[in-house]
């Protein structure tokens, strides 16, 4: 299992690179998806203020 | 911080934002005029690391040379430094407060970007810090005397080269010192540069909002 | 096809596709990374390949983005269809990270290949220049507020850019020989790393498909929302 | 509060030319003031001249309150309410942000939204001032008159480019301000909708 | 040349003068290279004629840069934009004269200085010629390609980071082209650089009125 | 020689909002039209479209002449002399330097001097424009116009800053125009000294 971790000694930067991966298409996944639900419910508001 | 203090800074770093002089933009100016560099130059880290220090603070001067007409002219322009000089805050106050708006947007954020800077040159460990911490000291210089620059040159309109004119000379020592402060920490000796730069920058943003005001109550005049 | 680009069609089409894009997007990311985990060491480079896997998907799909960009905005410019401003304006910030995703994981792998973090290679210059070319982009979006003219001067920049990213290529590559650059990228591809290579590939574009769709979703209600707003107060 | 504003002797050069001299005037609290003269005769300058901008070449004008009077020029901008020719308005700003960052800076405490509905652009608040018209601009000059709630007024031109309505607006506006005690001095080219006193410049 | 296209250009000219003339700036902005790089890279001659020709083109491009928001942004603030719209020129005739006026006002007096600055490097003579002929070849590719920025950008404030951020990265085949034929023959070496400069160069010039009227045209819609 | 000025089912949208609709209009040699409204209705947005600047949203406007029909925004602007709310004065250049590069850039052959004279600014026009009152820009303005000598004058608020001399000024020189079979078309708030049809905006 470490050895797994240890990735032949190249660890430090390969799972650095697969963090900083993750972190970046998870941050562009939460930033549309946040952005989507609140123009959303922005639309939902005003249509509701209409009636 | 009273709250006048604080509204005139706040529109400034929101101004700059808006159009375009955001810190985010003065990071990547300055990266993009990094990474000009060796492309003229070749891409020996050898070589780089030896410039690295000049170069990066010739950015630094450039990137506030770019954003310093911003700083007063376009306040002159548009009515809105009548309505200021009018405001409870004194002038002194006032240049305090653009200065502070100026360097919050261009001399910090490049503070902060340049050791990833330092990193495409090659620099090592202790050029760099040595490059943030002089960053650091001399940057408030580069906006104090380009305060000055701006306040005298702001009934000329824009696209004036006078600007550059006036105050390059007066940054030279900021850079020499700046530049100078890195390469000593290269060859591993200890220098005074770094010393000097402080004072130098000490000396200017103190001075600046005094001299500042005094132009801008001369154009105002005008 | 524009019968495809009007905003109500696009609705439905889009909101359609994207929970299927969306599944498999998935699926080819966890096998994909499943997959690169498994394979052996390079003879040359050893398990670092695996970061083979994260390094060329972005990088593909950052310059692909690029150029989608640019083919949204000559039918922003001829055609004037503001479907095609939203999809370029929406695919801007998506390329931009793939672009430092790219990055990113290329200087991670370089310092155990070529022991520095960032060399002027030819290649990893011009990759750079690109991340430029995007902030540029986005920044001009940003400036101008009014959007009609936001979106003609953006697809003038992105039309600018396309032209010349070639040229700055060729330039770099010139400069790279010039100056003898340090390394040379790998070429040839073994079999066992190209399937977990293919697969993530899929799963990034697949990724940035869905994404691409949300976000241009959202730009098309945000715009109904913002009109609704103006009625409703003008009455 | 101020009770009055006087010059005496004033007289300005700019360049080689004398625009006026000799000039001597009071005005009280309650009172307005219109400035008159032909272009370039020397209408805005003096204001300027008021306000403190530009120092005088000979004179001085003092602004008396209860407690003292005040001739320094700097000092004497406290008291100005400004509406210039130049709109001192922020293309990037919208319309909302401007009059709160006035109404920080001149340490106000106004209600915004009321005073935009009272000033014609309620509809406009979330509009950057870029795509103002050259009226509305004017409007929010009048509105910031009234959030900074000083007791001078110097008004430049302040019916140019406004409407009908916008005109009567202002007009009530002056109105009020004299009123409630303070004191109006205008440059127009326009007829004054209200008793106001008249100084004809360059008539010598 | 028409009266008009002469009248527009003569005119930009002066107020060129008038707010500062360039060829002045030119001079200090190089004369603080000139200290800097030095400072960084130490007095060996040799290796600072390395350097040279990639340092002085980065120069030459930023001093155009600080030039830039002179060309379309002035005009448009005050309305003399729309007059010269509606003038008998067509824009691309107006974004030519422009065009023309950046560069007698930047580029020709940059380039026609560059033998004192090789000076200051120890640039043998026909790293000297090369650089001076580079120069002159490459820097109306800056000009028309600043013009093309400057139009995008011209109903922005000024003061704005944002026009380097789009312009430089368009740069890069010119300062490497640039500096890459004078590194060539500084090794005796003959390469096809100048020959890139001058395709790029041209087809810069030949484009940018079109691109720059264009963009005129959709912000005069403003 | 212009014929005549005509404005077809007119629609104009800026941002989410539609300025007008549906706007039918035509104005023939010799005559003027001023068009009124409230502020931010649209006068400023209709002359720039007429002058080419903005596209219409719908409609089309069209400008014939003896020879033939103009509608291409970009050809009509060639017919146009403009006097706009932005003053297009650059403040490094003298009053006569300025002249003498419009006259140039537009062709014109007139003499400058008495030109200047009839709008009594003959005594600056040495001055560095930095130091013009705002009316005698407005002077300068009146001044280009009869410089570039097109059939089609698109006026915004051509009274603003004027005195009286000079509101008499700018209506004899329309006045004149309008004889020597020009059309004149004003955006103003202010009442117009001559005969004019009028048309109003946002009465709907
Ligand atoms: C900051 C550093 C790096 C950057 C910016 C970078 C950028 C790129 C780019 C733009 C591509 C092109 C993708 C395409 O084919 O469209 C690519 C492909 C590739 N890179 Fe990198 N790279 C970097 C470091 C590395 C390192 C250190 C290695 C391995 C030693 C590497 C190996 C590869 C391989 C194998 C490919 C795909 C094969 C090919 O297309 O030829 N890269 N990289
Ligand atoms: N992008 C935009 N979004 C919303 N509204 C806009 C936009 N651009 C302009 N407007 C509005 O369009 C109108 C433009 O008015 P215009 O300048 O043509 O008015 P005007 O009739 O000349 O007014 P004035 O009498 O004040 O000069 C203004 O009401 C302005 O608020
Ligand atoms: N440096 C200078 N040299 C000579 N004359 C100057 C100088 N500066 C200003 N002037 C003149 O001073 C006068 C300033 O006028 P000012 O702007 O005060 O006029 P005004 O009465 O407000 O006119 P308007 O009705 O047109 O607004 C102008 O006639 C101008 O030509
Ligand atoms: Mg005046
Ligand atoms: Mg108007």
């Amino acid at each position: 299992m470490t050895s797994f971790f240890a990735m032949g000694g190249y660890g430090a930067f390969i799972w650095p690179a697969y963090g900083v991966s993750l972190l970046g298409l998870a941050a562009m996944v939460w930033q549309s998806w946040a952005a989507w639900r609140a123009a959303q419910k922005r639309l939902a508001a005003l249509e509701e203020d209409k009636q | 911080m009273s709250p006048a203090f604080a509204s005139l800074l706040v529109r400034d770093l929101k101004l700059a934002a808006r159009s375009g002089g955001s810190a985010a933009l003065a990071l990547a100016f300055f990266a993009l005029m990094a990474t000009l560099v060796p492309l003229g130059v070749g891409a020996d880290l050898r070589l780089l690391a030896r410039v690295a220090a000049g170069v990066l603070w010739v950015g630094a001067v450039l990137a506030a040379l770019l954003s310093l007409d911003r700083l007063y002219q376009g306040d002159f322009d548009d009515g809105s430094l009548d309505l200021i000089a009018l405001s409870p805050l004194s002038l002194e106050q006032v240049a305090l407060a653009k200065f502070l708006a100026h360097w919050l947007s261009t001399g910090l954020p490049l503070t902060l970007l340049s050791p990833l800077l330092a990193l495409f040159f090659g620099l090592p460990g202790r050029g760099t810090a040595m490059l943030m911490l002089s960053l650091l000291i001399g940057t408030p210089a580069v906006s104090a005397v380009g305060a000055i620059g701006a306040s005298l040159t702001l009934s000329l309109k824009r696209g004036g080269l006078i600007l550059p004119l006036l105050i390059l000379p007066l940054l030279v020592p900021v850079v020499i010192f700046g530049a100078g402060a890195v390469s000593a920490a290269l060859d591993g000796l200890a220098n005074g540069a770094l010393g000097l730069l402080g004072a130098f920058s000490l000396a200017a943003v103190l001075l600046s909002p005094f001299v500042t005001a005094a132009c801008v109550r001369l154009n105002l005049a005008g | 096809m524009f019968r495809y680009a009007n905003p109500a069609q696009f609705m439905r089409l889009s909101g359609a596709l994207l929970p299927w894009v969306s599944l498999f997007a998935v699926v080819a990311l966890v096998s994909g990374t499943i997959l690169g985990f498994r394979v052996p060491p390079d003879y040359q480079q050893g398990m670092t390949v695996t970061i083979m896997f994260v390094h060329v998907p972005a990088a593909i799909v950052a310059e692909s983005a690029y150029a989608l960009i640019a083919v949204a905005s000559i039918f922003s410019l001829v055609w004037r269809h503001p479907l095609a401003d939203t999809a370029a304006r929406a695919a801007a910030p998506l390329g931009a990270v793939f672009t430092a995703l790219g990055l990113i994981t290329g200087s991670l792998w370089g310092r155990p290949m070529w022991g520095a973090y960032w060399v002027w290679d030819a290649r990893l210059t011009s990759f750079l220049l690109l991340l430029f070319l995007y902030l540029g982009y986005i920044a001009l979006w940003n400036a101008i507020e009014d959007e009609t003219r936001a979106a003609r001067a953006a697809a003038i920049l992105a039309l600018v850019g396309a032209v010349n990213l070639p040229i700055i290529k060729f330039s770099v590559d010139w400069w790279n020989t010039l100056h003898q650059g340090e390394s040379i990228l790998s070429g040839q591809i073994a079999p066992v790393f190209l399937w977990p290579l293919l697969t993530m590939a899929l799963g990034y574009m697949l990724t940035f498909a869905a994404l691409w769709m949300v976000r241009i979703r959202t730009e098309i209600v945000a715009r109904r929302a913002r009109s609704l707003m103006q009625r409703g107060e003008a009455a | 509060m101020i009770v009055s504003l006087t010059a005496e002797k004033l007289a300005l050069t700019r360049g080689d030319r004398q625009l006026f001299a000799d000039l001597d005037f009071t005005v009280t609290a309650g009172e307005a003031l219109v400035v008159e003269g032909a272009n370039g005769v020397g209408k805005t300058s003096l204001l300027r001249l008021i306000a403190g901008f530009l120092p005088p070449t000979m004179g001085f004008v003092r602004i008396a309150t209860d407690q003292r009077a005040v001739s320094d020029g700097e000092e004497r901008g406290r008291f100005v309410g400004w509406l210039g020719h130049q709109d001192g308005i922020k293309p990037q700003l919208n319309l909302r942000e401007q009059l709160e960052f006035f109404a920080r800076l001149y340490g106000a405490e106004a209600a915004l939204e009321p005073l935009l509905e009272r000033v014609g652009l309620w509809r406009q608040r979330l509009l950057p001032c870029r795509y103002l018209s050259a009226g509305q601009k004017k409007r929010l000059g009048l509105a910031r008159l009234i959030v900074a709630a000083r007791p001078l007024w110097l008004l430049d031109e302040p019916f140019a480019a406004l409407d009908k309505n916008g005109r009567a607006l202002a007009v009530e506006l002056m109105q009020a301000h004299c009123i409630a005690g303070g004191i109006v001095v205008a440059a127009s080219h326009d007829p004054f909708g209200f008793h106001a006193r008249s100084l004809r410049l360059g008539a010598a």
